[in-house]
């Protein structure tokens, strides 16, 4: 098998994240798709770094994990917080802001 | 395994005189998180407004003194650069980081307080809100979030591999997702901000995170040194390195505001408290277009004639849609928000020249534009409807008359953005158009020349209903601002005529820095 | 296994079935993250490609990456997902009825577009023999090894500076989420004290008891017909919605001009 | 010269002032008006000083010259000095100075919004930018000083004009920006050029003139400096910010911004635009005269079709610039000399015309041609004043103009005889414009719209004499202009290639007049 | 105040143009003096008021008198030193091109001097009795001494600039007298008209120097009669049609003759000097100065012949059908300039003898109107000859005045105008036969026209409204009638008898051409008086032996069209006037529309643009990451483009 089939599927994976942060409605499964676009990113970055024997890859992999960890929380925390105040965790609702 | 390990093991280098401006941030905001945790609720916000502000000058300070005679080297294990341009947006940064913490500590402008919530945590309008506004509670974590956020920005510019890269964009943008949430008045509105940048932020990070795997693949290396050393060699892996390189463009113009990754811009300048939107226009571009420039011309240096073209193409869509845009908005911050956006397109110009003078001009475009806008969002805090700010339009009518100084102020920032001669905006379309014109982008100066004129439409529209039109019936107040934002919009003015008027000196500054190091 | 799965600079066939067999899994999964109408659906597909997703970290050399992914993400990550999907309601459900005029559509044919480009490059792109980090990992002396020593050494500013992603994590989630007392709580006996010393030691009477309306919004009359401020919430008579009866909103207007005059 | 910075006094001694002005308190509206008066008038002495000792035939291109680095980086500096084109247009715009700040002395009392002093302050300030303007010989400066000029006339429309004023006034600022940007995209095209030509690049004109220049980049360039003093100058199609414009200010406004300011742009076409890009002035002049010729006419149709007085005056100038620049672009030294006395007779009659409107639409409350009548029966000094004005504007011999008007056409009959022949219809025309205005506003029956009007009080005079006296100094005696002006001409000129046009039969040894040798030794 | 002697090149042979000194230095006083009046009557406001009139009067008798001696000098040189030079300054120096501000007095200009301040004088004294009870009288005064001054600049220039300049200051003049009583607004009307037709004459004026200035590099006369031998047979008939065009603006002949009749409307003294006896004659002059241009083209010459030939008849037509007595006049001095110009396109044949008619034209056409403008002041104003009848009785002094003048310009030997017109049609036969029978019709309609005045308004009986009380004029207007009288019987034969005319122009306008005539010139001018007698006839029979109607009769179609001067004024309404009306509001509606309109329009649009794009930013983060998303198909996909 090629190993750039895993590049195949880091590009797949990428995309349906990013299919879903413009389908989905609800904040919180908005987030969990962009947690999967920084898998995916997170797949290629392995990749490559098998790709070119280069540790740093996965290095760079470790650190995005950590950073989406605070990431998420951050997230959450605004998601609820809107959460209190429209009882709504739909993407759609808070659209005062517009024109 | 362990002996092995200790065998192979050495110790880091830690250039800490390069460091030690991002380091003193850092610790004092670290400082601040346990002040915040130990301090009684008394005197802990005049302890974080002090150790805010001092951290700031003091990192100032040592930028001057200790950092910048030694600049020229990588620090940090070659994970930073701190070269000409690093120092030189470093101290940008800290200056209008300062400038917009001085509107951050303004209390005077609105009867309950700064500009910020009490709790970011209570239910808007709820009763447990009304409490804390009246026991003149305030939110103090503000102050540790907008100086990791400094940090963030310091460590952007001068990163030089895509992980420190991509950490310092998280570290700068975490803190101001929250910050942008935090606001006193019209909370609903601040907290959709706060969800929107947040959630396309972290969409536009995944972007430059997956584009900064392709730049890792083709080159094999993640620093930024290495990937321009591979720019020769690796022909078979070109279509990587496409995709990379704008990936990773789109992560940082969504950062800078260019069109088509705008849509943001006005919706959360609009939403976020005003000193945090002065605070973001100016600090926050100036840190993405210094890690902008970083990549494109240190780790993507010899490869311009590829990506000049897409930088064409997005500084055209910027400058025309971010000016036409502006022309029909009814609230100033968000004409603001939107003349950010096109003043971002003319910043771009520069970029795209892709020399030395395309580096300075960009420097010094930065600096005039962060000094009027923190100027220009510190007037709108001042015009008030009863409580909270007055944005409409056509509330501002007839300004000049009643307060002939704030009008005259703002119509001065407004005139630099517009690009009149004797104010800083002028001579910063000045380079970057020269740049451009050398550069061989003569196209985009003439649509930039010709955009700047309907963008001057819309500045002018200001001055207009300032002074051309009669106040209304129900005239907002004016709140008397406090000596903080008084000093800030004074050194914004001052640096606003004075960059127009002898910007000798600041283009000196900037040529000398416009060197970066590989 | 170590040895098998990570220091192989090229694709053995065991890796290519054990490919074959997660990739669609993993595809799958992310197709359904989008597909659920329940978030926590959502949530427990993003799961199982999270550990898909571990498994190929591994089976590209990348243990301890494999590991933590399953620790960090699919163990702490996902669960503060689930976490704040009980708090926000658990069984709330998208409507699958699209609302924004040809978002979907459009979201899918670029989708679709981005992704060909994407490939496209992949495909184009001739790459070198793979190397694989087995190189890399002996001369650390061995795979954590190497990633530490990377960590350590040259990555060490960085890896501070994440520790600045975290307080900010914790400050942030304070901020928004702490609410602060501003008095201390006051001990039940206290309260019952005061209950009894006060004028009402009984309850209140409840909104809408002998008005026309059973809302809460609707103060109770007393018995001599005027109406109850007591009754309604606080928090309603701050807002000033509270529902008179028609006479009683007469009663009150008279009230107000006689003061005026 | 001397080290005097004459010319540096003369430019920032208004602003000074303006700044002086404009913060005084309430209640020293008087104060103010006294101040800007005594201002404009030192300005005019130290004028006149400047031109008594101005050597019209001086070997260096520029005189009272001053320069400092400004920015070094970028080969800018401070640099300012006259020849003899911008001495003349300094001395006309100066000259008008006081007579405008006098004919505006009432313009800003009865004005609910802004103070008296803010009107004066403006007005200073742009007497002040209007010196920078024609004495700048840095491009770069002269940028500056082009582009400042727009704010104080902004607001003096926005702030003091009447009707639609300010749509007037924005669609003045936004026209102006148009051009004036891309006018700064072709400078720094001319910059980087420059440093490509010489070395290092520079703004400043003594090294730019004459610089070798591709014929390709020539017209690019060409075209970006020539739109922006087509549309300040203006030219059809690009004209019609004037009329809005003169329409809604002040008569004072509209006179320094016609009379005066305009200018900038024909003065740089002869200053700037000829000298550095010769091929391409050459390339495109029958392009350009084309389009003076048809600004000519168009105008001066268009000015027979006004009911409004103001629009009127805008639409003959439209005209008038038409001639300066057929002048400009004959390439000879009649049509050249010829536009510039032309340029400072404009100035004259249009004040006058503007300033004598004024008057009248301050009486009557209106500005339509048709709510007057008969004004010779109840003013007849005005309506005297009225009719000099417009006479002044047909190109009555005597008067300044026609000495401007006639050189011109003299001269760009030498070059472009079809386009003179056409020209030339504009003489008929303006003769319908002025008096088809004169006999509505002034002559027939006295009607119920003009009773009780009050003739000139002695302000007025005041202000019409010394404009009547210059338009008839210049009108019977130019020469003293002629020779300051040619030697400047002859400079500009010398930078193309084009033939001179010579006479077919060179008579000049035999006239009693025409004598080459006239011009020194008698 | 230049070089020496400098050489003058004329057919005629040599002239010496000398520098002026003596009396000749004053020449610049001629034109000084009546405008020293000008500028002190009209600047020196109400203060003038008593002694502004007088004052204008005595000035232009001093440089009457100034021009007699000049004259009575002159008369003293040899004729080829008849020619002065003076330079006053250099006015225009540009280059190898200058204009100079000088003076050429020369047998021709001293002939316009002397009829210019004489007659001119003469018109200042009447006016102080006509003008006498006027509140203006002192501008009006003002305007004629500027008159006096433009026109004596006119034919004292030494160069074409300056003549332009006073051939403009004329035009003024002329405008502000026309429109002196403008508060009636057809008189402002027509004082436009005047000034506007004139205006298109002067295009030629203004193309002529541009000509010359291109070809010679000069105006100065000196130069360009040197230098045109030289120049192309084109050029010079450009600029002698271009010349003639100017003539025929100023001298009201076809086709820009129509704004005479109506700038009668100017006080009548005004009608007498400016559109009689002086500025109407300036084309004749400019083409008799132009001689040396005229000599080298036949082609401009015919066409001056043919305007000239055309404008004769056209007036004397008109002038058979108008019933207001100074428009009768008018046509009349229309078609005696045509005398003149037809005379003057004769070439050398007839430069002098247009001359001859424009000087004693000058004084019995001078007579004739003021005499006119007796009989309306003794009428109250009335011009409608129809209202007239018999007044001989009442007004003898100008009746005989008017009559004397009847008589010279019909031709009745001994008056005046027999001889210089007799002159003119012999040259004119000798030419060309078609053009002498033209001559001699003119002739015998000129005596129909002119009888049928004479006959309406002093002869028959008293058709007047009842409070008529007519009266003799006062004496500072019957003097002035009186002298004018006298001149138009001796003046004739004065300048006839020796050819002194001849003689004295000879220097100028080279000597006379002998002409062959087929027929003797005694059975010419009898056949001539014969024609003019039978016109006599005509109108005898129809104006004294049947008594005037007061209502005109409807009259033939010819009557009806002359009385409408041809339809000229209905032919420029309907093809420039109207036409040009429309092209100008079309243009002001194009002006507005079309090229604000897109300006505005891209105003609109931009903001409609603005407003559309708006809607894009709908408040929906999903729609934002489309867009995104969008942006970075559109990024890469520019990326990869690149590389294609």
């Amino acid at each position: 098998m090629n190993p750039e089939n895993y590049l195949y599927l880091s590009s797949i994976l990428f995309v349906i994240g990013a299919v879903g942060v413009l389908v989905r409605r609800n904040a919180i499964v908005v987030f969990m798709c962009i947690e999967l676009m920084l898998n995916a990113s997170n797949l290629a970055f392995v990749s490559f770094a098998r790709l070119n024997g280069n540790i740093d890859g996965q290095v760079v992999a470790f650190f995005v994990m950590v950073v989406a960890a605070a990431e998420v929380v951050i997230g959450l925390a605004i998601i609820v917080t809107i959460f209190r105040t429209r009882r709504s965790a739909s993407v759609d609702d808070p659209n005062l802001l517009k024109l | 395994m362990m002996p092995h390990l200790a065998d192979g093991f050495t110790s880091p280098t830690f250039e800490y005189q390069l460091l030690a401006p991002m380091l003193i941030v850092f610790g004092g905001a670290i400082v601040g998180v346990l002040v915040e945790a130990f301090t009684p609720r008394g005197p802990r916000r005049t302890v974080q407004v002090a150790l805010g502000l001092v951290t700031l000058v003091v990192a100032f300070v040592v930028l001057l003194a200790v950092t910048r005679p030694k600049l020229g080297d990588l620090a940090a294990s070659g994970t930073v650069a701190i070269d000409g341009p690093a120092v030189f947006f470093q101290g940008t940064i800290l200056v209008l980081a300062l400038l917009s913490f001085l509107l951050f500590v303004e209390r005077g402008v609105d009867s309950a307080g700064d500009a910020f919530t009490p709790s970011g945590a209570t239910i808007p309008g709820s009763a447990s809100e009304r409490e804390l506004v009246a026991a003149r509670v305030s939110q103090t974590e503000v102050w540790p979030l907008a100086l990791f956020s400094v940090g963030g920005m310091m460590l952007f510019v001068a990163s030089n591999d895509l992980l420190t890269f991509f950490v310092a964009l998280e570290v700068m943008s975490l803190p101001l997702y929250l910050l942008v949430g935090l606001a006193r008045r019209r909370r609903l509105l601040s907290q959709e901000a706060a969800l929107k940048y947040f959630l396309l932020g972290s969409f536009s990070s995944a972007f430059l995170l997956f584009g900064s795997a392709f730049l890792f693949g083709y080159s094999g290396s993640i620093s930024f040194t290495g990937i321009y050393d591979s720019l020769s060699s690796g022909v078979g892996l070109d279509p990587l390195l496409l995709i990379g390189t704008g990936m990773v463009a789109i992560g940082l113009f969504f950062k800078v505001g260019a069109v088509p990754f705008h849509s943001w811009v006005p919706d959360v300048y609009q939403g976020a408290p005003t000193p945090v939107t002065a605070f973001m226009a100016a600090a926050t571009k100036v840190a993405a277009f210094g890690a902008m420039l970083r990549i494109f011309y240190v780790a993507l240096g010899d490869y311009d004639w590829n990506w000049r073209p897409m930088f064409w193409v997005v500084t055209i869509l910027t400058i025309v849609v971010g000016s036409i845009l502006a022309i029909t908005q009814t609230d100033i911050k968000r004409m603001l928000a939107y003349s950010s956006v096109a003043q971002a397109g003319f910043i771009l110009t520069g970029v795209t020249a892709a020399s030395d003078s395309g580096l300075s001009s960009t420097m010094f475009y930065l600096v005039a534009y962060g000094f009027a806008t923190i100027g220009a969002f510190a007037l709108v805090t001042l015009v008030r409807d009863g409580t909270s700010e007055a944005t409409h339009l056509s509330r501002w009518a007839g300004l000049g008359r009643r307060s002939p100084i704030i009008a005259a102020v703002l119509s001065l920032f407004l005139l630099s953005f517009a690009g009149i001669p004797l104010t800083s905006g002028f001579i910063g379309k000045f380079l970057v158009f020269e740049a451009a014109v050398n550069g061989g982008a003569t196209p985009l100066v003439i649509v930039g020349a010709i955009f700047s004129a309907v963008a001057a439409f819309f500045y002018v529209r200001v001055i207009v209903l300032m002074y051309f039109s009669d106040p209304p019936d129900d005239a907002p107040s004016l709140a008397l601002p406090g000596a903080a934002t008084t000093l800030a919009v004074a050194v914004c003015a001052a640096g606003t005529v004075a960059l127009g008027v002898v910007p000798g000196p600041v283009i000196d500054l900037a040529q000398e820095a416009a060197a970066f190091i590989r | 296994m170590i040895e098998l799965l990570a220091a192989t600079p090229q694709t053995s066939t065991g890796e290519a079935v054990a490919f074959w067999c997660l990739a669609p899994i993993a595809v799958g999964a992310a197709v359904m993250i989008l597909l659920s109408r329940k978030a926590v659906h959502s949530a427990l597909w993003m799961a199982t490609t999270m550990i898909v997703l571990a498994v190929l970290f591994i089976m590209q050399g990348g243990i301890f990456l494999g590991v933590v992914q399953v620790v960090v993400y699919t163990g702490a990550v996902m669960m503060l997902f689930l976490f704040v999907l009980m708090l926000v309601g658990v069984d709330a459900s998208d409507s699958f009825v699209e609302t924004l005029r040809a978002q979907r559509v459009a979201g899918i044919l670029l989708g679709a577009g981005f992704g060909v480009l994407l490939m496209a490059a992949v495909s184009r792109a001739t790459f070198p023999e793979a190397v694989g980090v087995g190189a890399a990992n002996d001369a650390a002396g061995g795979h954590v090894e190497a990633i530490a020593e990377a960590i350590f050494t040259r990555y060490v500013f960085t890896f501070e500076v994440v520790s600045i992603v975290l307080i900010t994590a914790a400050v942030g989630a304070m901020a928004l989420t702490h609410k602060e007392r501003l008095t201390p709580r006051r001990p039940q006996p206290e309260q019952s004290v005061d209950r009894i010393r006060s004028a009402h030691p009984t309850p209140h009477p409840s909104p809408g008891v002998y008005a026309q309306h059973n809302a809460v919004d609707t103060p109770a009359l007393l018995p001599d017909g005027t109406a109850s401020e007591a009754s309604v919430p606080d928090e309603l008579r701050r807002q000033g919605t509270v529902r008179y009866t028609e006479l009683e909103a007469a009663n009150r207007r008279a009230d107000e001009d006689g003061e005026r005059e | 010269m001397n080290d005097f910075p004459v010319l540096s006094i003369l430019g920032l001694l208004p602003f000074a002032a303006a700044v002086v002005v404009g913060f005084l308190p309430h209640g020293r509206e008087l104060l103010a008006k006294q101040i800007a008066l005594v201002v404009s008038l030192v300005m005019l002495a130290l004028t006149v000083a400047m031109a008594i000792s101005f050597e019209p035939n001086a070997a260096e291109p520029f005189q009272f010259v001053e320069k400092t680095p400004w920015i070094e980086q970028f080969g800018i500096s401070y640099a300012l000095g006259v020849d003899g084109i911008a001495l003349v247009l300094i001395a006309m715009a100066v000259s008008l100075g006081p007579v405008v700040i006098l004919a505006g002395w009432n313009d800003a009392d009865d004005n609910e919004r802004h103070r008296p002093q803010t009107y004066f302050a403006l007005l200073l300030a742009l007497l002040g930018t209007i010196v920078f303007v024609f004495a700048a010989t840095d491009l770069f400066l002269f940028y500056v000083a082009f582009e400042v000029m727009l704010i104080p006339v902004y607001f003096l429309i926005g702030m003091f004009g009447r009707g639609q004023r300010t749509y007037a006034a924005v669609k003045f600022l936004l026209y102006s920006l148009f051009g004036g940007l891309l006018l700064l995209a072709a400078l720094i095209g001319l910059y980087v050029v420059s440093a490509r030509e010489l070395g290092t690049g520079t703004f400043d004109w003594t090294l730019l003139a004459g610089m070798p220049i591709d014929p390709d980049t020539q017209k690019i360039l060409f075209a970006g400096f020539f739109f922006a003093f087509a549309v300040k100058a203006p030219m059809v199609p690009v004209h019609t910010w004037l009329p809005d414009a003169a329409a809604s200010a002040t008569p004072a406004t509209s006179t320094l911004l016609v009379g005066v300011l305009d200018k900038v742009a024909t003065f740089a076409m002869l200053r700037m635009v000829i000298p550095i890009f010769p091929d391409a002035s050459e390339w495109a002049a029958p392009f350009v005269v084309t389009l003076a010729v048809i600004s000519i006419v168009y105008g001066a149709l268009v000015a027979i079709g006004q009911t409004d007085m103001y629009r009127l005056i805008a639409y003959t100038s439209v005209s008038h610039f038409g001639f300066i620049i057929l002048g400009i672009f004959a390439f000879t030294e009649i049509g050249g000399s010829g536009s510039v006395v032309y340029m400072v007779a404009h100035g004259l009659s249009t004040a006058a015309l503007f300033l004598v409107a004024g008057f009248l639409v301050k009486r009557r409350g209106s500005s339509l041609i048709p709510s007057f009548g008969g004004v010779q029966r109840v003013a007849p000094l005005l309506a005297g004043f009225f009719l000099v004005a417009g006479l002044s504007s047909l190109a009555m011999p005597g008067l300044a103009s026609f000495v401007g008007e006639l050189t011109v056409l003299i001269g760009s009959y030498q070059r472009w005889p079809v386009a003179a022949v056409i020209a030339v219809i504009g003489i008929v025309l303006s003769s319908l414009y002025v008096l088809i205005m004169y006999q509505r506003v002034a002559q027939g029956p006295e009607t119920e719209n003009v009773k009780g009007m009050r003739d000139a009080v002695p302000r007025e005079v005041v202000v019409f004499a010394p404009i009547l006296a210059l338009t008839l100094a210049v009108g019977i005696f130019p020469k003293p202009v002629f020779d300051v002006v040619n030697p400047a001409i002859e400079r500009t000129y010398s930078f193309l290639q084009v033939a001179p046009v010579e006479p077919e039969v060179p008579v000049g040894d035999v006239t009693t007049d025409g004598a080459a040798t006239d011009g020194e030794d008698s | 105040m230049n070089a020496a002697a400098v050489v003058h090149w004329s057919e005629g042979g040599q002239q010496v143009v000398s520098d002026a000194t003596g009396v000749f230095g004053l020449t610049w006083l001629l034109i000084a003096l009546p405008l020293l009046g000008a500028v002190v009557l009209l600047l020196g406001g109400r203060r003038t008021n008593s002694f502004g009139p007088l004052l204008a009067t005595a000035l232009v008798g001093v440089a009457f008198l100034l021009g007699l001696v000049q004259f009575l000098q002159m008369v003293g040189e040899p004729a080829a030193d008849r020619s002065f030079a003076q330079s006053l300054f250099t006015w225009a120096p540009i280059g190898d091109f200058s204009v100079d501000v000088g003076f050429q007095l020369d047998p021709l200009s001293m002939a316009f001097v002397l009829l210019v301040t004489f007659v001119g004088g003469l018109v200042h004294v009447y006016s102080l009795g006509y003008m006498a009870n006027d509140p203006d009288r002192r501008r009006f005064f003002g305007y004629l001494n500027l008159f006096v001054a433009s026109m004596l600049l006119l034919v004292l220039a030494s160069n074409y600039v300056l003549v332009y300049v006073g051939w403009e200051g004329v035009g003024l003049a002329s405008y502000l007298l026309i429109g002196f009583w403008n508060a009636k607004a057809e008189y402002a009307t027509a004082a436009k008209k005047a000034f506007v037709m004139n205006r298109v004459g002067d295009i030629g004026m203004s193309l002529a120097i541009m000509l010359m200035v291109t070809t010679f590099g000069t105006t100065a006369f000196s130069g360009v009669f040197s230098g045109v031998e030289q120049a192309s047979s084109g050029v010079v008939l450009a600029m002698g049609l271009l010349l003639l065009l100017a003539a025929t603006g100023k001298s009201a002949q076809l086709p820009l003759q129509a704004w005479l009749g109506d700038a009668m409307a100017g006080p009548t003294p005004v009608s007498a000097l400016i559109h009689a006896a002086t500025m109407v004659t300036a084309g004749v002059y400019l083409i008799v100065r132009s001689n040396p241009i005229f000599d080298l083209s036949d082609g401009a010459r015919l066409a001056v012949v043919l305007v000239g030939v055309l404008t004769l008849l056209f007036g004397a037509f008109v002038g058979t059908a108008k019933d207001d007595i100074k428009k009768a006049l008018a046509a009349s001095t229309m078609s005696q300039i045509g005398y003149m110009i037809l005379a003057a396109g004769l070439g050398p044949a007839g430069y002098a003898f247009a001359i001859f008619h424009l000087l004693t034209h000058g004084f019995f056409k001078a007579g004739l109107f003021l005499g006119a403008g007796s009989v309306m002041h003794g009428m109250d104003d009335e011009v409608n000859m129809r209202r007239y009848g018999g007044l001989r009785k009442a007004m003898p002094i100008t009746f005989i005045t008017f009559f004397v003048g009847y008589l010279a310009i019909i031709g009745i030997p001994p008056f005046a105008g027999f001889f210089s017109k007799d002159k003119i049609i012999e040259a004119a036969l000798a030419d060309n036969v078609w053009l002498g029978v033209a001559a001699i019709l003119g002739a015998g309609i000129t005596a129909f026209y002119m009888s049928r005045v004479v006959f309406m308004t002093f002869f028959g009986e008293q058709r007047w409204a009842d409070d008529v009380h007519p009266h003799e004029s006062p004496r500072s207007m019957t003097v002035p009638m009186v002298l004018l009288g006298i001149g138009s019987v001796v003046l004739g034969y004065v300048l006839y008898s020796g050819s002194r005319i001849v003689l004295w122009l000879e220097p100028v306008v080279g000597p006379e051409e002998e002409h062959e005539l087929g027929i003797p010139v005694l059975a010419i001018t009898a056949i001539i008086i014969a024609v003019t007698l039978v016109g006599v006839a005509i109108a005898y029979s129809m104006y004294l032996r049947k008594p005037v109607p007061v209502q005109a009769p409807l009259g033939t179609v010819v009557t009806r069209a002359a009385r409408q001067d041809f339809y000229q004024d209905a032919f420029n309404e309907s093809v420039f006037m109207r036409p040009g009306q429309y092209l100008t509001r079309f243009l002001v509606f194009f002006d507005n529309r079309v090229i604000d309109g897109f300006v505005n329009g891209s105003a609109a649009l931009i903001g409609g643009g603005s407003a559309r794009l708006r809607r894009w930013q709908t408040g929906f983060v999903r729609s934002y990451a489309l867009s995104m998303l969008a942006g970075a198909v559109l990024v890469v996909g520019v990326l990869v483009l690149v590389r294609l």
